[in-house]
């Protein structure tokens, strides 16, 4: 864990450096819906400093929303082959994301690694390193004060970039960090003293996992949900925005001769995520669905992974075509 | 609405009484009507047995004047006149090549779009809205609308309602307390084409129209074409002599009529001017209804 | 291209007008280019957009759709509600910046073997002129996921 | 997992001249899902046909290819085949590489290759083919014919006389239509009410056939073998079981100036009346639109007062009859122009100026005059009679370009009729051709001008105007110098245009029957089908498609009979099973159609219906469509338009359509 | 209309009233209410942008029957065409609306809702007006990059059609996988299809509410696409969408002489 000083301006010279070096950087771009998006750049000039928050969290980069698991091929001898394409991912610099977004790495981590790693997901994860910024604004929408978190977190990145006036602390975390720095250390210069919460937001704080964890055994049965519920039009938009959402579907396209097997988003609130091919659905209505989604953030990973899976970015609540806000449903159910 | 006015050479000659009151009507009424500035012969009965591109050029060069002039309509009531213009409308209208080939003759653009008016359009459209206000006298006599030929045919061009038994100048006359009869010559042939080479035809034709007109008892014929008031009343005395018995049944226009029951003067119309004389009907104004 | 790009084209027919005219081309045995594929549907009323889409999405350079003239149809009106959903799906199209000259749409009734056999030259000449339909094609992934694609694209 | 098998024919020469099968064959042989493929010299001879059934035996086949020429031409064959190899027929495809590929394209590797693109394709269908069984629709023996004039007459007694039930309408009082107001017929000059009388009477007293004068067709639904029929019975005011038809009402009814329909508007009827002397049922119906006790509220009743038998009932009203029949004959005449359509012959104001129709009935004995023929304005008769030809017929600008057809025969009939009733008079007629194209129907014209001295005149009638009591007819004769002719007559025939009746259109909408721009129904093919319509089970006799003479209408009446026989004479109707289906399944789930009924209108046949589908205790839950097999005609128009796949089309389903585009656009290698 | 409410709920017109409240951030959030207590948390303002329509495809709603519906013009269109496609028949919908003079309005049954909204029939809106111009000013090659730029951010989270009352087939196209009409991964292609099969299944039905594009997580105007067909049909083929309680649907009907230039 080392402790660094970067000046603002260096901070382009670096970024693009990394280009130079071959590294394929993503990082926030302003588009024209007026949206940020986590997209490869050419150079830095692309990059967007001023927002909040991504339309869509960097998942994306280790957890694609349609990936390619292998192609397939009949050959006219009867013989088949297949191909997947691992070897070609890149080295990937993620740049500018947000410490919720880092901690959101953090789950996918555990989820996909933690028992019979999954293999796509490491081939990126591993080639993959996070350049955190903390968050100088937030908004009524951001809470994640209230799941462990802060703007200032460092929990998932590997180094963790926290702006000031002129220059920047740069704290590095991880080796894969280090090595990142070290690939332009004149740029650097060391420091001792961290003093960041004045430059960090402050966002409000509506319960703390503490509360939550026992009070959320008793939620199953509460009569909430359904009003939690009722406007959700089972869209699977919060999934999909969402940092540690990681529901997927595996679908084949092509022909019975050739195409190719696709991994791609899926999301439990839709209608028909849970429904057999008999017709039956185990969760028949959103009331079932929305529960089923926040007490697996709260509950079930907690249980089953030992981590939160909601990381408070507050992408749901801004996403929502019917502003349902899921800081205000988990505590109505807890009450 | 502006509306042009193409005289043609009968309405300033012998058919002059018909344009001094269609111009008397108008005015009672408070329509202007604009003649056409340097307008030409419409080439009718010659040019379009000698020359194709001729009788199109000519009055293609008056209708090429009128858009020049932004007139929207154009009242043409001379028969023959109508004719000419019309058919050149149609050719203009319906062939590009035709258009160049006249705007090339013709020096200027044309596209002949204006809207070509026959006497019954004008009266039908601009004078019936407001013409009772101005009806003072009834012309109480039977009277025979006699139409023509060149009126009623060809029926896409003339735009009659029944062109076998038109009964446009039967509704004006009606407006007019006259009681238009039921006759079967209303279209007949007055034999205008051969009034200079053969009058004898002339005369045997036109014979008929005034026989059955009078048979059936009417008391005045009404025209709207100048050839045919020319036919019907200069040539009366051979006429008369093709009949049985002869007839001093006068001929006037459909607008001397109009303008009489609007209580303009005789003399203005010039209804004075005709051969066989018009006192008959000018006295059967007011007379009591028959 | 080493040798001249040759266009697939996939032509969709109903069977009592254009089908039985391309028939007509053959008894006729009247020669036409090799590009067209034809696909048969009892009527222009049961051709769907989607397989329209689905057809380029899958490497069709071109299409024909064709059927019989209006007041012909053998069920009295397929081809007309057709033709008003060609109209909107045209339009829409081209509001999209889809290139809809791709696209063919005619009438060849069962008489007319030779207009078919002029319909498909016509067509394959114009998409050859064209090129192959790269546009759509490129939307898919040249690999295997978006980002990497996009970072490969730069 | 599907075993395909492709069978790829040499067609002789035809297939193997261009395109190298052997290879297509052995390519084919590799497709996934292809177990058995082979090529052969003819496969649509009897050896060929042999190696398809063995093959689809030995190799445990579940679907076939055959490539060869156009489905057109031999799908039934091979699918016959495929039957009798015991697979469902339908599970045959054929790859059309003849018509569209071999007889098109050169010999080329470019050529087979499309040959194994359209065998691939279809390989690709078959795939997804499913089993299909022909539709048996049930067949209700009973046919309707509309119209009781002698085309209607016709058609039922044909049918009556196979053994079938008929069920007649005849919006009149009585049948017999205007076949029944002729004085004589041409070309044999004999009483037409003494050859249609006896027919009139049969159909009444046939045991099959169920007569509704005085009725006219409301509603129309269903399809062929199976519509139903709502019969308006209108209001008769008079009760026919106690009716014994002695006429003393209408002999005391005081409304006696009512024009007669029958007499062509020449004499007065009253108010309750049966329309001719013949008529068949030859009972009164009370015309409530001229009666006083109707039209004044309930003053006069001289009838009901006089009727011995107390039939008379005013307060009867229309009835719906609602009767369910297999097929419909339709019968419902025609209808000429009258004088007053022309305005060049002064609208017919002139009373002598009359119409074919008028003088059949002053020519015939039971008409006005008794048969003998007298001007209508004095009763004189009339010395010089002119008959006019072709008035409003073949004539663009009234509208009317078709010709009439009978016209030129009965102005020949009515010329000599004339003559032969009046000796001294003059007949003339004016004419544009003579079109007496018929078994001795030109002699029967030459008879009128060489034997009777009928003065035909080849030309055009400009004008008929009146001067001192004689009518002038101002025409042209074209042929002796072209000179303008006037002839003065003392009585002008029109012979005006035949024209469809003025409730055609309605008539054919609720048959859902198309008309053409005359309002003349239309046939289902100008010459293949010149008695169907384009709706199943639905014929047409007579003049309703076009002006014709009797012999014309009987002949087609007896082929109408003959449709109707031949669809009755099997105990149910069979179909192709290409029809569209509305998906069900189990619940909870029912159906995915969303009941929007959108696809309603597209369909060209009402082949789609509503179905409610309910719980066991009886609620509804939800509307589903629904296609009714025996209507559907398997365009699939519906298909394209409903937007969840609620329906799909048998033999040319979703997947199938879809699987040959990716089969086309896919090659495998 | 929080009286109204009450009143309706009180009385028994209603069993279940979908309206607006407001969460914590004063943001409007779409809410059910089943008694005349709860009625004071309604707020109706020009933020109640959301069509509540589309919740009476719910199953809860249609449990309830009786149905007050707080709506603002759009939503009263979109019932207008569903009603036209045979659709709500199982309910008793009340109606309660602001009028432009910002009084309240009530309507009880389908030919009051009929004449409403005849009567204040929304014109395309302004917005959405300009921006089609712009696109159709635009060549046809930046057409395409525009929305091949604009589709590439689609992840199909299907939000669209969850908020489109139009979108109410049980099992839509997209989830029909016999055959797989629409490609489930969300590659550009694969929404460029299933964008076109939507602008296709709503053209002549949409009722340019809007939502769907308001909505789109990845800020995708999709709504103009079926805005851009309504304009095309309307000239095209007239009638207009949400104007009759019978079905004017353009694309299931036809006319003789509907153009025909673009076929040879």
């Amino acid at each position: 864990m080392e402790l660094k000083l970067l000046s603002t301006s260096d901070i382009a010279v670096f970024v693009d450096g990394l280009l130079k070096a071959g590294k394929v950087v993503v990082a926030p771009v302003l588009k024209q819906s007026g949206k940020v998006f986590f997209k490869p750049v050419q150079s830095f000039a692309e990059v967007a400093t001023d927002y909040i928050q991504t339309a869509f969290s960097a998942k994306e980069v280790v957890f694609p929303k349609v990936e390619e698991l292998f192609t397939y091929q009949h050959n006219e001898d009867g013989s088949l082959d297949i191909k997947d394409q691992l070897d070609r991912i890149p080295e990937t610099v993620v740049w500018g994301l947000r410490p919720c977004d880092a901690a959101g790495f953090d789950y996918l981590n555990q989820f996909f690694l933690k028992e019979n790693p999954d293999v796509y997901f490491k081939a990126r994860y591993d080639k993959t390193t996070l350049v955190t910024v903390s968050c100088s604004k937030c908004d009524e929408s951001c809470f994640c004060t209230s799941v462990d978190s802060h703007p200032g977190d460092t929990k998932g990145s590997d180094i963790l970039l926290t702006a000031m006036d002129g220059k920047c602390y740069v704290e590095v975390i991880t080796d894969n960090g280090l090595a990142l720095i070290n690939s332009a250390k004149e740029l650097f210069t060391s420091t001792d003293t961290l003093s960041k919460e004045a430059f960090l937001a402050k966002p409000a704080t509506h319960f703390s996992m503490d509360e939550i964890k026992d009070k959320i055994q008793y939620a199953y049965a509460s009569a909430e949900w359904k009003h939690a519920s009722m406007g959700c039009y089972s869209c699977g938009a919060c999934a999909f925005a969402c940092p540690t959402c990681t529901c997927f579907d595996i679908q084949d396209e092509g022909t019975q001769d050739h195409g190719k097997r696709v991994r791609c988003w899926d999301a439990c609130g839709m209608s028909q995520f849970t429904k057999h091919a008999s017709g039956h659905n185990p969760r028949n209505t959103q009331t079932e669905r929305r529960r089923q989604r926040l007490m697996h953030k709260f509950k079930y990973s907690v249980e089953n992974l030992g981590v939160v899976s909601c990381v408070g970015c507050g992408r749901c609540i801004r996403v929502c075509p019917s502003h349902l806000n899921i800081f205000e449903n988990i505590l109505s159910v807890m009450n | 609405m502006r509306i042009g006015y193409y005289p043609g050479c009968s309405l300033q000659g012998s058919g002059k009484e018909y344009s001094e009151s269609l111009f008397a009507v108008a005015e009672k009424c408070g329509i202007v009507l604009e003649e056409i500035n340097d307008w030409n012969c419409c080439g009718a009965s010659a040019a379009h047995s000698l020359n194709h591109d001729l009788s199109v050029a000519l009055p293609a060069r008056t209708l090429a004047l009128a858009e020049k002039q932004g007139l929207e309509q154009i009242l043409v009531p001379c028969a023959a006149c109508f004719g000419r213009l019309a058919t050149a409308q149609q050719e203009l209208v319906s062939s590009e090549p035709m258009r160049a080939k006249m705007s090339d003759y013709l020096e200027m653009p044309v596209k002949g779009t204006a809207r070509i008016l026959t006497v019954f359009e004008f009266l039908q459209e601009h004078i019936f809205p407001v013409a009772d206000q101005y009806i003072v006298n009834k012309l109480n006599h039977k009277t025979a609308c006699y139409y023509g030929c060149l009126l009623s045919r060809p029926k896409d061009l003339t735009r009659l309602e029944f062109p076998e038994d038109p009964m446009e100048m039967d509704a004006v006359m009606e407006m007019a307390g006259a009681t238009p009869i039921d006759w079967a010559f209303k279209t007949e042939c007055c034999g205008a084409g051969l009034s200079v080479s053969r009058t004898d035809i002339v005369a045997k034709l036109s014979a008929k129209i005034v026989e059955d007109a009078v048979s059936r008892g009417a008391e005045s014929i009404v025209v709207a074409c100048p050839m045919c008031q020319m036919n019907l009343d200069l040539r009366r005395k051979e006429i008369n002599k093709q009949m049985d018995k002869g007839s001093d049944i006068p001929v006037m226009f459909i607008t001397q009529a109009l303008g009489l029951s609007m209580g303009l003067s005789a003399d203005k119309l010039g209804l004075n001017r005709h051969f066989v004389s018009t006192g008959k009907v000018v006295s059967c104004v007011g007379r009591k209804e028959v | 291209m080493a040798e001249p790009f040759e266009p697939k084209i996939v032509a969709f027919v109903c069977n009592w007008c254009t089908y039985a005219g391309a028939d007509l081309a053959g008894t006729s045995r009247t020669k036409y280019e090799t590009n067209v594929r034809i696909i048969r549907f009892p009527c222009t009323g049961r051709i769907d957009f989607m397989l329209l889409i689905k057809a380029f999405q899958n490497g069709a350079d071109g299409i024909i759709v064709s059927g019989c003239h209006p007041n012909d149809c053998h069920y009295t009106s397929g081809n007309f509600h057709a033709r008003r959903r060609w109209i909107v799906f045209k339009s829409m199209l081209d509001f999209m910046g889809f290139p809809t000259e791709r696209i063919t749409f005619s009438w060849v009734s069962a008489a007319e073997g030779k207009k078919w056999a002029e319909l498909v030259n016509e067509t394959t000449d114009s998409v050859r002129a064209l090129g192959p339909f790269t546009e759509y094609k490129n939307l898919d992934f040249t690999t295997f996921n978006q980002m990497d694609h996009e970072a490969i694209a730069r | 997992m599907a075993r395909i098998g492709v069978f790829i024919c040499h067609c002789g020469e035809n297939i193997s001249a261009t395109i190298d099968v052997e290879k297509v064959a052995k390519l084919a042989g590799k497709l996934s899902g292809v177990a058995y493929s082979v090529d052969y010299k003819y496969m649509c001879s009897d050896p060929g046909q042999t190696l398809i059934v063995d093959a689809i035996k030995e190799h445990k086949l579940t679907g076939i290819v055959v490539g060869a020429c156009s489905p057109r031409m031999h799908e039934g064959t091979f699918r016959k085949a495929a039957e009798k190899a015991g697979i469902n027929p339908y599970f045959c495809e054929m790859a059309n590489i003849r018509e569209h590929c071999s007889w098109v394209h050169p010999k080329s590797d470019e050529t087979t290759r499309k040959a194994l693109d359209i065998v691939r394709t279809m390989v690709e269908k078959v795939k997804n083919n499913t089993a299909l069984f022909p539709i048996k629709v049930p067949i209700t023996k009973t046919a309707l014919v509309i119209g009781g004039g002698i085309a209607g007459i016709q058609a039922a007694l044909d049918i009556a006389n196979s053994g079938h039930q008929v069920i007649m309408v005849e919006k009149t009082p009585s049948i017999g239509g205007h076949m029944s107001q002729l004085s004589e017929t041409f070309p044999t000059l004999d009483c037409s009410q003494c050859i249609l009388t006896p027919r009139m009477v049969e159909v009444a007293q046939h045991p099959n056939i169920t007569l509704h004068t005085f009725a006219t067709v409301e509603s129309v639904t269903g399809f062929i073998g199976n519509f139903e029929v709502d019969i308006r019975l209108k209001a008769k005011s008079v009760d026919f079981e106690k009716c014994t038809g002695c006429g003393s009402c209408w002999q005391k009814c005081p409304s006696k100036k009512i024009p007669d329909e029958f007499n062509a508007g020449m004499s007065f009827r009253t108010a309750i009346y049966t329309p001719f002397p013949q008529a068949v049922p030859n009972k009164p119906v009370i015309d409530r639109a001229n009666c006083t006790w109707f039209t004044k509220g309930g003053k006069c009743g001289v009838c009901a007062k006089i009727c011995p038998t107390g039939a008379i009932d005013y307060n009867t009203e229309d009835t719906i009859l609602s009767v369910k029949v297999g097929s419909i004959v339709t019968a419902t005449g025609f209808d000429i122009k009258h004088s007053d359509f022309f305005p060049e012959y002064g609208y017919g104001k002139h009373p002598d100026i009359i119409d074919g129709l008028q003088f059949e009935r002053l020519a015939s004995a039971s008409g006005p005059t008794g048969g003998e023929i007298r001007r209508p304005s004095d009763g004189k008769e009339p010395e010089t009679v002119v008959f006019l030809a072709c008035a409003g017929s073949r004539d663009k600008a009234k509208g009317i370009e078709y010709c009439s057809k009978i016209c030129c025969m009965y102005t020949a009939k009515h010329a000599m009729l004339y003559k032969h009733k009046n000796h001294h008079g003059k007949a003339h007629v004016f004419y544009m051709d003579i079109r007496s194209a018929g078994k001795s129907y030109d002699e029967f014209v030459r008879r009128a001008i060489e034997e009777d001295d009928v003065n035909y005149i080849r030309g055009r009638v400009s004008k008929i105007y009146e001067k001192n009591g004689k009518l002038m007819v101002v025409g042209v004769d074209t042929l002796l110098g072209a000179k303008p002719v006037t002839i003065e007559a003392d009585m002008v025939v029109l012979a005006t245009a035949v024209v469809a009746n003025e409730d055609a259109e309605s008539v054919a909408q609720k048959l859902h029957i198309s008309y053409d721009k005359h309002k003349f129904f239309a046939e289902a093919h100008p010459k293949l089908k010149p008695v169907e319509t384009n709706t199943a089970g639905i014929t047409l006799a007579g003049a309703c498609q076009s002006a014709k003479d009797i012999p014309e209408t009987v002949a087609q009446a007896s082929a109408a009979a003959a449709k109707t026989i031949i669809l009755f004479s099997g105990s149910e109707l069979t179909r192709e099973p290409v029809v569209a289906t509305v998906n069900r399944s189990a619940a909870p789930v029912f159906t995915t159609c969303t009941g929007c009924f959108l696809c309603q209108e597209v369909c060209p046949y009402q082949a789609i219906e509503r179905e409610e589908i309910r719980d066991r205790a009886g609620n509804l839950l939800m509307n589903a469509a629904k296609v009714n097999a025996g209507l559907c005609q398997g365009c699939g128009t519906c298909v394209a338009m409903c937007r969840n796949k609620s329906i799909d089309l048998q033999g040319f389903s979703n997947q199938q359509m879809l699987s040959e585009v990716m089969g086309l656009l896919n090659e495998p290698f | 209309m929080q009286d109204k409410a009450a009143e309706l709920l009180k009385n028994g017109t209603v069993n279940l009233l979908i309206g607006f409240s407001e969460d914590l951030g004063k943001r409007p959030v779409p809410c059910f209410i089943e008694t005349a207590e709860e009625a004071n948390i309604l707020v109706f303002n020009q933020e109640c942008k959301n069509n509540l329509s589309v919740y009476l495809h719910k199953k809860e709603v249609k449990d309830a029957v009786k149905i007050g519906l707080v709506s603002n013009i759009a939503t009263l269109r979109s019932v207008m065409q569903l009603l036209s496609e045979n659709q709500l028949w199982s309910l008793t919908i009340t109606y309660l609306t602001v009028n432009t003079a910002g009084a309240l309005v009530v309507l009880s049954s389908a030919e009051e809702l009929e004449a409403y909204v005849q009567a204040n029939f929304p014109t395309c809106r302004a917005e959405d007006k300009e921006m089609l111009d712009k696109l159709n000013a635009m060549t046809r090659a930046e057409r395409w990059a525009y929305w091949k730029d604009q589709l590439s951010e689609c992840v199909k989270c299907y939000a669209c059609r969850a908020v489109c009352p139009m979108c109410y087939c049980t099992v839509c196209t997209t989830e029909c996988n016999q055959p797989q009409w629409i490609k489930t991964s969300a590659e550009t292609s694969g929404n460029f299809e299933y964008h076109t099969m939507r602008a296709m299944h709503l053209g002549g039905r949409c009722i340019n509410c809007g939502e769907c594009g308001r909505i789109c997580p990845a800020g995708i105007p999709v709504h103009l696409l079926t805005a851009q067909m309504n304009l095309e049909i309307e000239q095209e083929f007239g009638g207009k969408t949400g104007w009759s309680l019978k079905s004017e649907y353009a694309m299931n009907s036809f006319k003789p002489g509907d153009k025909e230039n673009f076929i040879k």
